[in-house]
């Protein structure tokens, strides 16, 4: 497919939706699931194919220019992929809500911009479709009016912010090669002085950061995420946030070049440590920040800002091996966070929007598949093997140990650590231990939402245990950044220092597996005993005195909470705060009396003649 | 005193002027500023007349046979004050209307306490 | 090729008809605005491809131009003229609904009369009838704030008209220092002999303008008149106010300070000036709850970036400053425009009671959402490429100042993006969801000229090439100053 | 406080304007288009009023505009006043004394006599439209003062005044039909100091004489109108 036919395809399919929805509500659905279909096979058809197309030929003197290569391809399908099951998985969800209409036109515009950023082969247009994404992001998010409003303000100024510095760093890169055209700025770009590239790469980095949620530029993330409409959560968290990751991806790799990425400046301080750095930061603090939480979609959002950090280590480190384990990771977070937000979804659906941990439990009996979806999610989160996390994750960790970087290997295991703590206490709270009187009524989620969240578990473990077939892409795009392809097959990665090969793995755990469960068949069969039959210290107790499971950490979240405090929202707050104090204080000049006004005039007058007397200007 | 006598209309034009502004600036009384407008404006139009003046200089109107033209006073800055004039008119009626009406809706001309509209 | 007088002569003509009109059919008054500028808008239309070509000069009363008055339909002139026609004849089907119900005739005597001042004030080239026009413009708008009657129309117009004709003063003042040294009204000759004379004689003239016409274009900090005014009158005043009328002040800012003065060396002022006065637009704007004054600070940014953008005195700099006025003016017009209706609908000007506008009134909240992101710069609306030529010509500048000064610029537009997404977030999200019925209707004669405008803001952010070129010769005509003086006086 | 700031701002401003007056010799011949005006104005307008051909044929552009000005505040001040419908006076007005009364009877069509002169002869002897408007408005404004009760019609003072309006606009308008600009003095010179000379500069000041003779008066009949109305 042509890249200016999908475009159009998805642009107006987005519009159609709209107008379609005025007419009937089910049609609308199915359009939107067409178009995301369509928008799917015709990226797919593009397989390996690396082309440019001309989409206009001058805006503002700009060409436009469109092209397709394996890196944007592999960031293009799971786009098209997530966004499709999301909008499944919003034929229930979205029903009993208002403005559905809006919802579906917005969720589609996200998603063709999206397309259109990865596709965009100058910056120009990716600005364009980078500011489109930004502000129908924006209305997305304050969907949920209440707190939502605060949420998407927060995402939206800071947005603003930080696209505005990547116009500044965009615009200086063209007085600097003449060119906003990729390949030109590549071309021109060597002559460029250390310091600038630095300086640029500082600009760009902010807004890319903003969008990735990079440590201190992360505060939008977890309200916007947790406030979100479910659906769009998983797009937010499973791909948009990405769009970040991709454009340092296409920064470091595709324009700067890596060589010269990672001789930049200092020998200690250089923008590719700061990043580093940063996103040692960004794995630590917000994966404990994730641990107390009680608002399973808050806690899923700081775990999405952790997860963003792996890829940040994987994308600022610069070799073939830490960028494929970026990359992969971005592609399968992409697949169980997704994954994870629709199971919070659906049980949010049925429980009419309850999201606090502490109140839900048991739910396994209720929605079977759900829970499953959420095993599975998890695991994937974690890096359980078997699941896709676990290859990325041993890439990032092969590379940070192998390179001698013990400090940020720590930092990353730590995290794993931190992560099974809070994806325990996510899947229990909300599937395991005793189920609420309040939810003995409650169904399973419906097939819409059943749908995309089998397909998306499938596919974490089928990419765990099949992890060539996205690292074969991914290797693509290296040869394409002119770097040294991975070794791989289909089951893993070759490398001098150590193999990973998932068919042995999975041979094992299997062989494991079978040993386990004949060693328990063989052993005394289980009794089932009723929940209150049981002891405690030799007493039963009452029913209505049961504990339910709450403070799951308690002991641990009390030591670590004093040092999680979110300094940076905190900072950003009182930024605020202090504008809005000074603009009240500023427009009291505007006093209401004409004297004053008159003053002003004369004021002016007198100091323009003063500046000619004193400094002779003219 | 060459120069008083050099210079003593546009000095006189420009005293009306800065006197205006300063009653302007100074004044409470919407009244009061409008005057001060008045004398601000006549300031101006005397400076203009000044500019075209010339010395011994006779009004440029061929009246009757005989005129040297090249005594005669520079007419443009007699049109311009002309117009001046007539636009300087117009904003005091409408000044004067709006005086009443603030008035009629506030009881007062006290320009320190008509602060409705500020901020 | 249509003479440039009638755009003037025209809409004069018929504001002078209307109370003849009237003893025909009251019913038709109402229309002879739109007809006016509707004629001016297509004819001025035709003129451009022959301006681009070459200036257009037309003397008045067959006098050659420094003895008589002549106009100059050069492409900066006819860009002005254009603007004002498309945005009178829109604001006036606007107000083919009275906006109060004595006195029709007079909203649109008084509506023609400022927007032909505007027109001639772009079109001549003779310095005091820059000023004379300059006039009309003023006390109409000095008029049409106080047009409702109430106490706060009354007391704004008090003040705008105590400040506007200050300024009027003191540009009186200048002409008449200039002409007693140059002998001449003609702004092409006065800007062929300006560097003749002794420095400090010539300044002051400047400065006189700079604050009298500073005054209407509401630089910093001559504005104090404009949150009142802006706010106080009807909405279709409030959007020519500021869509036409202080850009019409920057026009005059321009022309002085560009063609008559010639100046180079002052820029540094002016973008701090710029700056300065953005910053404080910005900051009152953000804390603004009443709707109009928020857009009327919102103006006053905008005019600072624009006058940032044209001190950048290059010719990517004033070709983004006048895509970005025009930007401003489609943009601010259709807010005000969408604000009016929603403010006659709910009777209150707080932005708090604008709550669940997008299920009552969806059309005018969808053209109020695309006025103001295209106000802060999002493409695919107007004001992107507008933003973007900007910043491309502020970095092309490169000098330290213009590059520490874009920081403010950048945060001041974060903070017009903050109070810009807060009342759009009012208008869809803030409150209770409403059921779909309570939906009101709109008026045929307010969804038109909101459509168009909304209408033109999307074409003209996707298609900026449709008026880029024009925008390269206006910029060009300021900035190639001994040209335009040879073309007039040879 | 406010004062002493007042002063020195001032003192600053009259610096500069002094530093700027001091290069304008004061009452000496210099190089100005006026000169031109002075020594060809009579054979290219036919008008021996040098100003009133400055203000109708070399500058007419300024006086339309000018008129439109003075249009403007009469129609911004009706718009402001915003009374359509004239309230029939419920308190008996005191009436002026006898004298008064039948001198200002008699001096009306006099002093209106004379502004109509004033206004026909611009284009010879100092005066012309707008002075004679003028006088025409004070007319009416000794009526005013001196009948109280009478009111001119205010259509008729409308219709007047868009009728000059439109005059002057069709006097401009025929320069550009006969294919010549806008304003152009279509009609012959004639003989310098006849009364029937100068081209369109006669017609165009009688245009004005009536339209600000009218606006004059629409102004002052509306500030007598709305201070009738005001709270004792």
């Amino acid at each position: 497919m042509k890249l200016e036919i999908l475009l159009a395809v998805v642009f107006g399919g987005s519009l159609l939706t709209y107008l379609l929805g005025k007419i009937s509500k089910r049609a609308r659905d199915i359009l939107a699931i067409l178009v995301l279909l369509a928008a799917t096979a015709g990226i797919a058809s593009l397989y390996g194919r690396s082309s440019t197309a001309i989409l206009c030929t001058g805006f503002l003197d700009f060409p436009l220019v469109l092209r397709i290569h394996p890196f944007a391809w592999i960031f293009a399908l799971t786009i098209a992929v997530v966004g499709l099951c999301a909008v499944i998985f919003s034929w229930h969800y979205i029903r009993k809500k208002g403005r559905t209409d809006f919802f579906y036109f917005m969720m589609l515009l996200v998603i063709s911009s999206m397309i259109g950023i990865v596709l965009s082969g100058d910056f120009l247009s990716f600005y364009i479709f980078w500011e489109i994404m930004s502000w129908s992001t924006f209305l997305l998010i304050s969907y949920n009016r209440e707190e939502a409003i605060a949420a998407g303000m927060k995402y939206i100024v800071m947005s603003v912010a930080g696209s505005l510095v990547m116009l500044v760093g965009m615009i200086s890169l063209y007085t600097q090669t003449g060119t906003l055209v990729f390949e030109g700025i590549t071309r021109n770009l060597n002559s460029a002085s250390s310091g600038y590239l630095q300086f640029i790469l500082i600009l760009f980095f902010v807004a890319f950061g903003i969008k990735n949620a990079i440590w201190p530029l992360h505060v939008w993330l977890p309200p916007a995420h947790s406030e979100a409409p479910s659906p769009f959560s998983s797009v937010l968290s499973g791909i948009l946030i990405k769009i970040g990751t991709f454009g340092f991806i296409l920064l470091i790799y595709g324009i700067v070049q890596v060589q010269v990425f990672v001789n930049l400046g200092h020998a200690l301080f250089n923008v590719r440590n700061l990043l580093l750095l940063l996103g040692a930061v960004t794995i630590l603090l917000p994966t404990f920040i994730a641990l107390l939480q009680d608002d399973a979609k808050r806690l899923l959002a700081w775990s999405t800002v952790a997860q963003a950090g792996y890829m940040i280590l994987g994308i600022a480190y610069g070799t073939s091996e830490s960028l494929s384990g970026g990359t992969l990771h971005f592609f399968n977070h992409a697949l169980f966070k997704s994954l994870l937000f629709m199971v919070v979804g659906a049980v949010e659906f049925r429980t009419n929007g309850v999201r606090d941990l502490n109140s839900l439990g048991g739910l396994i009996k209720k929605m079977p598949v759900t829970f499953a979806a959420g095993l599975i999610g998890v695991c994937g989160l974690i890096g359980v093997p078997l699941t896709n996390g676990f290859v990325s994750k041993w890439l990032i960790y092969h590379t940070l140990i192998v390179n001698h970087s013990p400090f940020l290997a720590f930092v990353a295991l730590l995290g794993t650590w931190g992560t099974i703590l809070y994806s325990y206490k996510l899947i229990h709270h909300i599937f395991l231990g005793q189920l609420p009187r309040k939810y003995e009524q409650l169904n399973a989620a419906p097939v819409s939402m059943k749908v995309p969240m089998i397909f998306l578990s499938l596919a974490v473990v089928v990419f765990g245990v099949l992890p060539g077939l996205p690292l074969h892409v991914i290797n693509l795009s290296e040869i394409g950044f002119g770097m040294e392809p991975l070794a791989i097959n289909m089951w893993g990665v070759v490398t001098g220092s150590g193999t990973i090969q998932m068919l042995n793995i999975a041979t094992a755990l299997t062989l494991g597996g079978i040993v386990l469960w004949l060693f328990f068949r063989m052993g005394r069969k289980n009794t089932r005993a009723d929940q209150l039959d049981n002891y405690a210290a030799g007493a039963p107790v009452p029913a209505d005195r049961y504990q339910y499971s709450v403070k799951f950490y308690d002991p641990l979240t009390s030591m670590i909470a004093p040092y999680l405090k979110d300094t940076a929202d905190n900072f950003y707050s009182a930024l605020a705060r202090g504008i809005r104090n000074v603009g009240n204080g500023i427009r009291r000049i505007y006093t209401g009396d004409v004297g004053n006004y008159v003053m002003y005039i004369i004021l002016f007058l007198a100091i323009l003649i003063f500046i000619q007397l004193y400094w002779k200007v003219w | 005193m060459n120069f008083l006598s050099e210079y003593t209309y546009y000095i006189g034009a420009f005293s009306l002027i800065i006197i205006g502004l300063y009653i302007i600036l100074v004044k409470k009384n919407l009244m009061k500023v409008i005057i001060g407008f008045s004398i601000f404006d006549t300031g101006i139009y005397l400076f203009l007349i000044a500019v075209g003046y010339l010395r011994e200089g006779t009004a440029p109107v061929f009246s009757k046979p005989g005129l040297d033209a090249g005594k005669m006073v520079d007419p443009v800055p007699q049109a311009l004050v002309l117009t001046a004039i007539v636009i300087g008119v117009a904003v005091l009626a409408l000044a004067v209307i709006l005086a009443i009406k603030i008035y009629a809706h506030y009881g007062t001309l006290n320009l320190r306490k008509i602060k409705e509209q500020r901020w | 090729m249509v003479n440039p007088v009638l755009f003037i002569v025209v809409p004069l003509g018929l504001a002078f008809a209307i109370p003849l009109l009237k003893y025909i059919s009251k019913k038709i008054i109402r229309f002879v605005p739109a007809l006016a500028f509707l004629f001016n808008l297509i004819f001025a239309l035709r003129l451009i491809p022959v301006v681009m070509d070459h200036q257009v000069h037309v003397q008045i009363g067959g006098f050659i131009p420094p003895l008589g008055i002549n106009l100059v339909a050069g492409p900066v002139g006819m860009l002005f003229v254009v603007l004002i026609a498309l945005v009178g004849f829109l604001v006036s089907i606007y107000a083919f609904h009275p906006i109060k119900e004595k006195d029709e005739d007079r909203y649109h005597i008084l509506y023609m009369l400022q927007l032909t001042g505007a027109t001639g004030v772009v079109l001549t080239g003779d310095i005091f009838n820059l000023f004379v026009f300059f006039e009309i413009l003023c006390l109409a708008s000095y008029s049409l704030v106080a047009y409702l009657g109430n106490r706060a129309g009354i007391e704004s117009a008090v003040k705008y008209l105590i400040q506007g004709s200050l300024g009027s003063g003191l540009i009186l003042i200048g002409i008449g220092l200039l002409y007693g040294q140059f002998g001449t009204l003609n702004m092409a000759d006065i800007a062929g002999r300006i560097h003749s004379v002794q420095s400090i004689s010539v300044y002051v003239p400047l400065v006189l303008f700079i604050t009298g016409f500073g005054v209407e274009a509401a630089l910093f900090p001559l504005n104090a008149w404009l949150p009142d005014a802006h706010s106080s009158a009807p909405s279709t005043i409030s959007a020519v106010l500021s869509g036409i009328a202080i850009e019409v002040g920057l026009y005059a800012v321009l022309r002085v300070v560009f063609t008559l003065f010639g100046i180079t060396h002052m820029m540094g002022l002016f973008l701090l000036l710029g700056v300065l006065t953005l910053l404080i637009g910005e900051l009152c704007a953000f804390s603004q709850d009443n709707i109009k004054r928020m857009l009327a600070f919102s103006s006053i940014g905008q005019i600072g970036l624009l006058v940032f953008a044209f001190s950048l005195a290059s010719t990517l700099g004033i070709a983004g400053g006048f895509f970005q006025l025009i930007s401003h003016t489609l943009g601010k017009a259709l807010l005000f425009l969408a604000a009016g209706y929603m403010i006659a609908h709910t009777g209150s000007m707080e932005i708090a009671s604008f709550q669940g506008m997008g299920k009552r009134m969806p059309f005018t909240s969808l053209a109020f959402t695309i006025g103001a992101f295209s106000m802060v710069g999002l493409p695919p609306f107007m004001g992107f490429p507008g933003k973007f030529m900007i910043l491309k010509a502020a970095l092309h500048d490169g000098q330290m100042l213009t590059l520490i000064l874009l920081v403010f610029i950048l945060i001041a537009t974060v903070i017009e993006g903050a109070y810009f997404f807060r009342v759009v977030q009012v208008l869809y999200f803030a409150g209770e969801d409403l059921p779909d019925r309570e939906r009101a209707p709109v008026a045929f004669s307010r969804f038109v000229p909101m459509f168009l405008f909304t209408g033109l803001i999307i074409v003209l952010g996707i298609y900026p090439s449709l008026i880029t070129d024009l925008l390269d010769a206006s910029a060009l005509e300021l900035l190639d100053r001994p040209d335009f003086i040879k073309s007039i006086i040879p | 406080m406010r004062k002493l700031i007042s002063i020195i701002l001032l003192g600053m401003v009259a610096t500069g304007l002094f530093m700027s007056i001091s290069q304008i010799p004061f009452g000496e011949p210099g190089e100005r288009i006026g000169d031109h005006f002075i020594n060809q104005g009579v054979n290219e307008t036919g008008a021996t009023n040098i100003v009133a051909a400055v203000v109708v044929s070399y500058r007419g552009f300024d006086t339309l505009g000018e008129v439109s000005v003075l249009f403007t505040a009469a129609m911004g001040l009706g718009a402001v006043i915003g009374l359509v419908r004239r309230k029939k006076t419920h308190t008996p007005i005191e009436p002026a004394s006898l004298i008064v009364y039948t001198g200002c009877r008699f001096l009306f069509p006099v002093i209106l006599l004379v502004g109509t002169y004033i206004v026909i002869h611009g284009h010879l002897t100092p005066g012309g439209g707008f002075q004679g408007g003028a006088v025409i408005a004070s007319a009416f404004l000794l009526m005013y003062l001196g009948c109280r009760g009478k009111r001119i019609r205010e259509n008729l003072s409308r219709g007047l005044e868009s009728l000059g309006g439109l005059l002057f606009i069709l006097l401009g308008v025929t320069g550009l039909v006969i294919g010549r600009d806008f304003l152009f003095s279509f009609l012959p010179e004639g003989e310098a100091g006849n009364l029937i000379s100068a081209g369109i500069i006669p017609l165009i000041y009688m245009a004005v004489g009536l339209k600000v003779g009218s606006e004059l008066t629409g102004i002052i009949d509306h500030l007598i109108e709305d201070t009738d109305e005001l709270p004792e």
